[in-house]
């Protein structure tokens, strides 16, 4: 099983967020969202980084207002329950900010395009649209079978793939469970995984259930033991989606300002794990912890 | 009939937007309004009806709680299938899903939707949140219904940047561009019910809102709007679709007064 | 959750199968084959079929024996453990039989276009071999992007996959666990899809864990109970493979008329599942039997 | 050393199988032979090599029981990961897979394989299963290995058909063809190894196996075949690989005498 892959946040964002990379997060869209590793790359304050997540949900705009994006390629960026979000709306609209504008299905052909070793993927999507204006990824074909008109996608491959998982071994072996989203796509795709984990477990435990393993530990680069590592959004199994969280955001990011002062509160003060549970509270964890267990049927994988 | 106070603009438009529906149609579920109004038509007349969510979720029946959001817990438990978007859209590239719902910023005569770039990319003036799965639904569902609100800034002869594709130019724009099928079949807004011509595929004036006037309407979209004949009204929400837009929305975040849609 | 789908195998295959269709069967390769299903296609005189697989590991042997098959369209069509199967090699040595050579890597990408709703996929596969030669649903093609020499592969739409499960609701929602080869691609891909499952359970069951689920319910046009319904290929959680029988098969199948034997005990003289276990006989379901468990580690998917 | 008698040729394919094996490697596995050679190399000198096969199986450790072929359940149990076949061919198009194993019934002098229609296509005498993943493998992986019975029918100038190219005519042909990387790093056939030039990438008699003799190699091939200079002899298993094999193979069933592929 050779050595194990545990490390520190710090170290595994230096690591693996070099200044200038290209950096897949968020790719289980709502849920999952790796936001306290996100909140790191802010802290080692990493630089004109290219942002690759199909919807941010506020993560994105974090990390613009924390001055470490040169370039987003997403489908959308704001808000879910709120709408906009302002540090993204400034970028573009200062022209500080360059944009690949995708729709979901042209951003998960891409990474599957990249997962797959191949320099495209076809699509019917996204035909007649603007998209194409702002996005050098798409392309018009004509299917060399039917001679319909398609688009092709062109493959992205992320340098890094930054995932939050509910459990991994210290080799990178992880559980996922949920709505995946991209989650496969883009690990597959990227030349390094950063996975953070909610628990850090034996590795008989993952290897209980091979199916509901992420990506092949083989493929990981560091695993980051990190509870309430995706807070505020939910983790199914572990807590649920603090929406007050991110009314509050939009309310606290209008201006830079306001942004600088979240910031300093939510990222600059909270140097570890430890710090990010202090800083949620045990009474919004209580608020937000599962009550209601549906636990999964056993699968039995012996022989 | 209950009087007009008694309901919001968003909960009317909740009931409009569910009653586009059909029973064991399978829809793709947007986020906030559009969502309730899926909850409000699997409550109520289309009970069989499947609900796809982009993140990965396909779901037969109502979650058992309610949920602000897509990705809400509650909207993954006992989910017929959890898996990856790349289902969903494989769904929906196929021509499997009937109907879907956009949210929209600006939107033309002809149904297209900008989510991208008020004032166009170049001469940017606003930024919005961008696509999301809004192109996706636009260029593959069998139809699609706006939702939006009615401002004659958003209601535009020619929108500045087409996220997600309408009629284009109308009449067989759609096919000439080598999208499979589909196009808008509603849009709903905060003033009344558009529906689009068979021919031109231009966008007509169906029903306007208790209180509402055609003028109105007219004062507030920015083409030489062609209205049906006869005008309608909308129908307002039943006391029944009032209780049930209330249940999946007890805190009235998205459909109360001063709710999020309503401000 | 409307209406049970559950019917007997005959009338699932009756409607499911007719003359001249095209059939995905045997999709997570060596493991969960539907022998017992493609048994009832014999036992019902389907002919003409186009018969879709990666490997098909003696079953599309058995068909070709059983009169029932028109085309092949595989990767690879024998017995894993002996080699070459003879019902296949002579209806193709005869040239009674139609191909279309694939790789398993051109047919995974022909199923997953047709799952996703595209005319064709590419890949980097194929590339000088003469596969070109025997498949029409492979030509060269350009890159939109790098111009790059790429293998475009044609879309396969069957009109029926077949898969064989662990468990599954009366109404199509089934949970599938092992290697999954390309039993979703496949499903998502066909017109209808036909389940054969060692059992029928609540609903309650598999909504426990959505994430196990092979395809979603409402795609799923029956539901057969057939335990041993795999029988001889292993069922993870169910039994072991039956290494005899394909050796047996091997040795019973050299000529036709050994074939016809074979077909008279194994498919012509067992018309449903109790009989098919009463051939297979109760020593050796025994010795099949999953003697070491490995319980997979719970998941809760509550809120 | 032990005499001759006391191994089989396929034990000692087995073991000139495993020693292509780097500690470390991404092994895309094969059936029969190239199995036992991963399994051997994993439990000897490349304890840290994965094991990647097409059904969709991904192991880092050894099966807890012995397995007869790819779809064992033993060989599923405590998997790294149990995916789908698109998983595993992702991985090898995108080059993570190092070597890869393929079982040939027809060669020629640039290794390439056929194992679909001997005789060719329209004048076909025997027909083989087909290619499996072999063409994928022998595309997409960074080196293949050949294993196969050496006999003049299937040594030959050129194959009838190729099912899993090797290095075509020669020279430059894959970059020519637009593969993207690998070829045929060996062949191992019940005679002898052997390896392509890097130049001309024509097949060189590199060892014969004991008891074996150039003249005899040359008499079963069917073109003028190179021999490199000094020619060594294959080494034979070891008495620690020998017990390996017959701990993976405890019934003989692959590498015991008579096995399916000693006859």
């Amino acid at each position: 099983m050779s050595v194990s892959k545990l490390t520190t946040l710090s170290e595994g964002i230096d690591r693996l967020v070099s200044d200038g990379s290209s950096v897949a997060i968020g790719m289980a869209q709502e849920t999952l969202i790796p936001f306290f590793a996100g909140h790191e790359i802010i802290r080692r304050k990493k630089r004109n980084l290219t942002l690759i997540g199909p919807i941010s949900d506020i993560l994105f705009d974090q990390l613009i207002g924390g001055n470490c994006v040169e370039q987003i390629c997403a489908g959308w960026v704001g808000n879910v329950i709120t709408g906009s979000c302002y540090n993204f709306r400034r970028a573009v609209e200062n022209k500080s900010l360059k944009m690949e504008d995708h729709s979901n299905l042209t951003l998960t052909m891409a990474l599957f395009a990249g997962a797959m070793g191949v320099p495209f993927m076809p699509t019917r999507t996204a035909l007649g649209s603007d998209l194409y204006q702002t996005n050098s990824g798409l392309k018009i074909m004509s299917c060399p079978f039917t001679g319909e008109t398609l688009t092709a996608v062109s493959a992205i491959r992320p340098d890094t793939a930054i995932i939050h998982v509910q459990r991994s071994d210290p080799y990178g072996n992880a559980h996922i469970w949920g709505n995946l989203a991209i989650v496969k796509e883009a690990c597959m795709a990227s030349r390094n995984i950063l996975i953070t984990a909610e628990e850090i477990v034996d590795s008989e435990i993952i290897s209980s259930d091979p199916n509901r393993v992420a990506v092949p530990g083989f493929k990981v680069s560091a695993v980051v033991h990190a509870p309430w590592g995706a807070y505020p959004s939910p983790v199914p199994g572990y807590y649920n989606r603090d929406h007050q969280a991110f009314i509050d955001y939009r309310n606290k990011s209008k201006t830079d300002t306001d942004f600088k002062k979240w910031q300093a509160i939510w990222v600059d003060s909270v140097p570890d794990s430890d710090a990010y549970m202090a800083r949620i509270g045990i009474e919004r964890m209580t608020a937000l912890s599962i009550t209601h267990h549906v636990v999964s049927a056993s699968a039995d994988f012996g022989y | 009939m209950l009087p007009q106070s008694e309901y919001t603009l968003s909960q009317l438009m909740v009931a409009a937007a569910s009653r586009e529906i059909n029973d064991k149609e399978v829809v793709f579920v947007g986020m906030r309004l559009p969502m309730l109004g899926f909850l409000l038509a699997k409550s109520t007349h289309a009970t069989e009806s499947i609900g796809i969510y982009e993140l990965g979720v396909v779901r037969d029946r109502l979650s058992p709680e309610p949920v602000l959001t897509m990705g809400d817990l509650p909207n993954l438990t006992h989910a017929q299938w959890l898996a990856n978007t790349a289902d969903m859209m494989g769904l929906l590239q196929q021509g499997l899903v009937d109907v879907s719902f956009i949210g929209g910023a600006q939107v033309d005569r002809f149904g297209n939707l900008n989510t991208s770039y008020i004032g166009g990319y170049e001469s940017v003036k606003i930024r919005l949140p961008g696509s999301g799965g809004a192109c996706d639904l636009s260029c593959l569902a069998k139809r699609h219904i706006i939702i939006m609100s009615h401002e004659k800034r958003r209601f535009v002869e020619r929108v500045d940047y087409i996220t997600s594709p309408g009629y284009g130019e109308g009449f067989e724009w759609r096919t000439r561009t080598g999208l499979p099928r589909g196009g808008p079949s509603a849009v709903i807004t905060t003033l009344g019910v558009f529906r689009f011509d068979p021919q031109s595929k231009e966008m007509i004036l169906q029903s306007i809102h208790p209180g509402v006037t055609e003028e109105q309407v007219m004062a507030n979209t920015g083409w030489n709007l062609k209205t049906a004949s006869p005008l309608f009204q909308t129908p307002i929400p039943t006391e029944k679709e009032l209780a049930m837009i209330k249940k999946f929305d007890p805190s009235g975040y998205w459909t109360g007064p001063g709710s999020a849609t309503e401000s």
